[in-house]
């Protein structure tokens, strides 16, 4: 996995009409999130090849090398399928624990873009903090950083290429992660 | 008699709710279950190199696992013996040894006292460093598989584990032998560590309805189940509970049935191997290769065979555990078949796992509706299919012949119960030859003993 | 004795600092008070048709409220028989019943056990279903308002509301009865749950100070207290406390007062009105109707009438609770008026209330400095008026000649002290002579028994 | 009360400029409101006509439609004049909890713009964690999520005419909403 | 002390496009400093003659100004030296606390530039909620207010003069401010 | 024998882990140590004026600590006698007296009652004001430092810091007086508050490998000291216990050597004053003033000489502290000096401190990992240096002749262990002939002893 939100080999900010359209874009996907309008953000908003990966790293010492085990654990690791899936468990009408519905909220700040080698590709950065609201009593609140790939479809318009999550708080304290993040 | 000694029914599987949100009855599970069962640890393939570690919960004491340079495993407290600061901040690495952050004494991998800065020069009476290494625990492998244990006086990991060793045999050993996919995802659930562990120990009958939306959602052979539209027929599987609380369901045949994208591919290696494993144990155990088994190792250590997720629930109070979630694989499988099956394992029963957030709110609710004091008054029911219990010649424990019932809550909480009222483990083994009476009754003992004696 | 009979000075009007903060004390509370006491439910508006339900507290104990076939209603714990799941997420809606999300028991509108998946397949024993309902509570009502019992042994609903109802009748009544309007606001207070209950038992005497601010800005007739810059004069008010504990403070005429812009519009509806109300009860109480009422029901019900808000206090350990907040509105009143009045309401006793915040600092420091143990060990002191108090012949229960006094603090710890103390209801029937002598002393109680006799 | 943060029924995204313009309001409205400035945001950026609500939902099924009670309270229900109080009560001086003065703290974040139906109005969504620090030991976080609706003044500048708040924690775990959200 | 987040004297906004560059600056450092990157910060960001400051305030009634003892107690007071020696510390590779390394993010909103009197100078004022996580259980969670200053080099690139941190929660609740704010 | 009388073992130096993590042991502390010993509340300079006040911590008891008119200084419980509410929510100011914000009960600077609203139109039995006056604490100062004592039998202030006041005098006194820069840093510690309390009592042991990094970066006299490169030279100080817990360690010469860009100024600000001090004390105290001083005076306040530092550790449960930090300067320091001290003393060991946060993770896992039941119970070692300790005719208290050892961590649990189990001081006070017995054994005290006596 890409080491997540450190610069791209040869970082090239984007233009500033380039960065507030791709803020609008993590705007308007963190508002269909919250407004139960998944599928339309699975439809409007995803490339069909979409890597969605959220990963957890192991502590290590950072001068231990011996040591040679893997040290990530995605939590998704979803092509367009997958996600399709977990659209339609929200959908089915007998996903118990969502019912009544729940309330997300999300803090999306720190939008950066970058051009991407690959001509055309955007690369951006941005940090997250998202509050789940549920029942009466729980809300859970979660922080990460995120490494996006958007690509323009035929339309011009941006779609979600690849989203890499840094989940940096190693135990996972709102006790789910069945979201998208 | 001590209000602890009857919180379990064990002859009408009833038990207290307080058991999910007393202090005092946590306070003694402590001391008298994490501080004297066996506690998993670690797979071997963690740790495959001399010097690699992990360090890991035991109850809620912290630990670090250590592969020694004879290739044995030492497990000991990570807790300084001096002032008792933490002596590892890691998760896992390879190391020469431990030396504490605070004045800096070391200790080796196999966690004894190794140096103290300027000993020589500043410790007149002389400290035996002997007697001064962090706090061992007794450390035993199956398969792989590595347990630790507090108390000197408890059986043997082999005789712990038991009458599940036949039923475990099947998918650690007669495979070629598997290995745990780490790191481990690690979150919190805001429930009683039992309820996690009784659920994966005997719990088919929630399947349909509790998971009703994922089954619904992700094609294979269950989907059926969604929301109880179909009961698995009769002679669809298997209870099992034994000697020390474990139990384990079969659903028969039904193996990688909720593997998602993987399910072909496994069930064509699982039919590759199969053979292999009839030769070497018979009909009877090999289908259980092919089968979806859930099952605890009391007391709180789970795993899913077929679905291959394998658990272990960290109590932190009453009220809250901390999840560790493994991917079990054949040793012998192709990199991308482990990688397949570790992506969807995660994708099901991992932190964002789809039927694992289903199981949440059950497991929290149950455990803090009893803030309420009248509720907690209450009882709890785990009857189903009580009276059908039986010995089996051929079947290692005791069994409940379906699919889906609670023989293996009411062994679970019989042991629970058995241990908590014993003072030393003695006790626990004057019951070694009538240990299923409780759950049999009299009546189906005296068969059954019987039946042993002939 | 135990160290729970001292905790009040009865006859002295003295309470130990102790009460805001011992967790021993408060499991006893929960024993001894919320599983025996008449808790506030919901008010019969809010479940108006077969099948309508809501789900709220009594004590720590979560419970479904539900209205029946035959327009009775019935409550019960929210909890499965099973393994203890919640049944209800919901707080409020219309359903044949309550399917639990774990393995899928059902329950009918009446808790009653109906359905357990595969039954007949699975159950080998007979679980009796009619055994397994949810536990049930004693639920009463008066004039709408449906209160929970978890005792047997208590009075009924009228017994325990004893003197109250003769002061409760003049607006839940003579009015033409009266609605909450919900759904309730929730919101989180750090105070324990006696400090808000006996504020509104009995606390006139904060109003001028606490409220300077929000009395200073929101004109109307009770501006000029602002910074207890005027006493009400003799004769403004009364207190009144009652043989369980409720009590209830009168401002004579000062009925919206705090009801900014809508006072108007309240004190010409209440003048249309009140000739109606002095019909059937007389000048006396009539004159209630016009004034300002604070008062609490023991042990945790609290509501303004004038400013018209109606409380439940539900306690979360013994340093938080949850403050329930409805408005109340009389049932004819045309729907714009009850709009307004919900509206002013929650702008100052709903949880962004200009008056409700000015409360929160005195009742959570007044709770929590109590973590210092020199701090906690000292007295409270509820004095003012003491020697005052007096039984009358046209008012019930025991009562304080002044708009403000203390008079219903002491009768709320009389009679908090004697329950804790109670072994059973009848502990407490056994003072139904003589509840009221700690308050009066013995020679005013002698007058009072004469005076009764005569 | 419409249902906030959901599209309008024609969403025209409004330019960056005015979406520019709309956030800077929103930053200045938390500095004032962060700042002691009550009396200058009262003054400066309400709009005589505004109407200021903070609202709550009962959890409900979201299959039951049977229930046919209210399912919405309103923290904040309030005209010009009303706002005028509740600011008259923060420089009244004798509001004994605001002395020592508490501290707020203001994230506005995912702030989007569209035209309203309406000529001239600007329909703004965004989202808030605030913090307020008081006393020594008390720091309590609240978030939510706004709907506002802007309209211009005589002077050309933007004025607070609709606010919308939708409290998603059923449950407010900070213990009042005494303070503008 | 300058009091942080009030007006200056004259407030000139800055144009968006001044504001958008010194987002982009504070975006920039946040993700340095979150990425282990402290030296390039160091070493790109800073004014030769950065003041740095981090200010908590004693609780007084704002009432009582008879009592004159100081009120203000500063974490950080640091110039282009002491800023230096914490960054050495950093990388020391002995500093057992920061092995395994602890995870950053921060959330930088409410972005807000105007021109100063001295020309040329850029007075910043922005609102961060900053969480560290560390060890397998430690989050913790920070929230303050900034004031910065920054004056352009010579190479016409914007750098941090003035760093003016006020932290409104009195007691600090996540036990240290060893961080850069 | 009650299981909190052999926590500590005095004479072998080992201490139960379980100290740092049971409840039950710190309830005991607050009634035992907390509302018996003197606290650290305040050093004059912040409160000069009559009228001049600032709150803070007894144990967990808030307390106001103000000036009076004869310049005498009252301390007093923050909690009002009415219903409790705090009386004061600032940190520091100048008033004429506290306004109880709930009903407006006043008390005067002295902390007594004053006034009650109306007391003459509303209070029929009389109130009497004289008994209802804030808690008051004894208060006694010491060269300016201003403990308080909630325990009427307690010995003076003077006495309780008995041996110390030699060693104080020397900065406090002989330097023509110190003061602290205020207001002090607040911040929380999860740890217990004796780890930070052992630490500066005597723990010089640590500073080389804790403070590594710090160490290496932080030009200056100690560099050296980096990751235990080198050990300071026999001769290089030295550690003492007194009779009632509190230790300081000494090390020669050292004083300001933390302190990064200001240790040349000071140096030479040290140097220009010594022969005042020489002159006043004598050589061998004066070359304390030069000197690095760690102590701490028991329960819970410490400091460092020549890093100027002070500190205050406020219990917060059995887990965590709030750490209070103020700069120590000399009064007759020209203000640029003072400043320069108070910032680089901040950033050296404030909560943004480059050393401070090296001890967090020390201090909090040695607490928390004694969540482990099998850890808890284990044994804390503080046995360098056992045997060495002494008597010296010229240096009061028990004596280790070295600049690292743990002297002083024997004789704090020493006295720790001696008050928990005291009934009263009467039971301190009986030991104070042979209070060094246990740290020094029968023989060596034996000696002791006779040297005395001679
Ligand atoms: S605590 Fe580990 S070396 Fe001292
Ligand atoms: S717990 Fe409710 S059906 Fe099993
Ligand atoms: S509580 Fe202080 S005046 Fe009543
Ligand atoms: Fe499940
Ligand atoms: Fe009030
Ligand atoms: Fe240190």
């Amino acid at each position: 996995m890409t080491e997540v939100t450190t610069p791209a080999p040869s970082p090239v900010r984007a233009s500033e009409s380039l960065r507030s359209e791709v803020e609008a874009f993590l705007y308007l996907e963190a508002r269909l999130l919250s407004t139960a309008q998944e599928r339309l953000w699975y439809t409007q908003m995803l490339h069909p090849e979409i890597r969605y990966r959220v990963c957890s790293r192991q502590l290590r010492s950072s001068k231990s090398k011996r040591y040679d085990q893997p040290n990530e654990v995605f939590h998704f690791d979803d092509d367009i399928n997958a996600l399709d899936k977990r659209v339609d468990q929200i959908e089915s009408g007998i996903q118990w624990r969502s019912d009544p519905p729940e309330t997300l909220m999300y803090i999306v700040s720190n939008v950066e873009a970058f051009e991407d080698e690959q001509g055309g590709d955007v690369r951006v950065y941005s940090n997250v903090i998202m509050i789940r609201d549920r029942r009466v009593y729980e809300s859970d609140q979660y922080h990460y950083r995120r490494e996006d790939v958007m690509r323009r479809g035929d339309d011009g318009a941006l779609r979600l290429l690849e989203r890499n999550v840094v989940y940096g708080q190693r135990m996972v304290q709102g006790k789910n992660l069945l979201f998208f993040l | 008699m001590s209000k602890f000694e009857t919180l379990v029914d064990m002859r009408n599987g009833t038990q207290q709710k307080s058991v999910f949100y007393d202090r005092d009855i946590y306070e003694l599970e402590l001391e008298r279950i994490f501080a004297r069962c066996w506690l998993f640890l670690t797979h071997e393939s963690a740790i495959p190199n001399f010097g690699d570690f992990v360090t890991t919960k035991m109850g809620e004491d912290e630990v670090i696992v250590a592969r020694q340079k004879d290739g044995s495993i030492k497990a000991f407290i990570n807790s300084c013996q001096h002032r008792g600061t933490q002596v590892c901040p890691a998760e896992a690495g390879n190391a020469k040894g431990f030396v504490c952050s605070y004045h800096g004494w070391s200790y080796g991998i196999d966690g004894k006292l190794e140096n103290m800065p300027f000993e020589k020069e500043l410790y007149k009476c002389k400290v035996d460093k002997s007697k001064h290494g962090l706090v061992q625990a007794r450390v035993e492998s199956y398969h792989g598989f590595v347990y630790g244990c507090f108390d000197d006086d408890a059986p043997s990991l082999e005789d712990y584990l038991g009458e599940m060793k036949w039923y475990l045999d099947v998918w650690m050993d007669a495979t070629g032998g598997v290995e745990l996919i780490g790191p481990p995802s690690r979150s919190i659930l805001n429930c009683n560590w039992k309820t996690p562990t009784e659920n994966f120990a005997g719990d088919a009958y929630h399947v349909g309805w509790t998971h009703a939306a994922g089954l619904k959602v992700m094609p294979g052979p269950l989907s059926v189940l969604s929301g109880n539209a179909v009961l698995p027929p009769t002679g669809a599987g298997l209870q099992v509970t034994t000697r020390h609380g474990h139990g384990v369901g079969i659903l028969y045949d039904a193996g990688p049935a909720l593997m998602s994208d993987m399910i072909e591919e496994i069930f064509a290696w699982q039919a590759r191997k199969k053979p292999v494993i009839e030769k070497k144990l018979g009909a009877l155990r090999a289908r259980f290769y092919g089968s979806h088994l859930n099952s605890s190792i009391f007391p709180n250590n789970s795993f899913l065979w077929g679905t291959n997720t394998f658990k272990m629930w960290a109590p932190r109070g009453p009220g809250q555990i901390e999840a560790f979630t493994w991917a079990i694989v054949e040793k012998d499988m192709p990199a991308d078949l482990k990688e397949g099956i570790t992506r969807v394992m995660h994708r099901t029963f991992g932190t964002a796992g789809m039927f694992e957030a289903d199981d949440s709110d059950n497991m929290e609710t149950m455990t803090h509706v009893n803030r309420g004091f009248v509720t907690r008054k209450g009882k709890m029911n785990s009857q189903m299919g009580l009276g059908g219990d039986r010995v089996d010649p051929d079947l290692p424990g005791v069994v409940g012949d379906s699919a889906i019932g609670e023989t293996s809550y009411r062994g679970y909480y019989r042991f629970y119960q058995e241990i908590l009222n014993a003072k030393t483990w003695d006790d626990v083994r004057a019951n070694n030859a009538d240990w299923f009476v409780p759950l049999l009754g009299e009546q189906t003992a005296e068969e059954a003993r019987k039946a042993a004696a002939a």
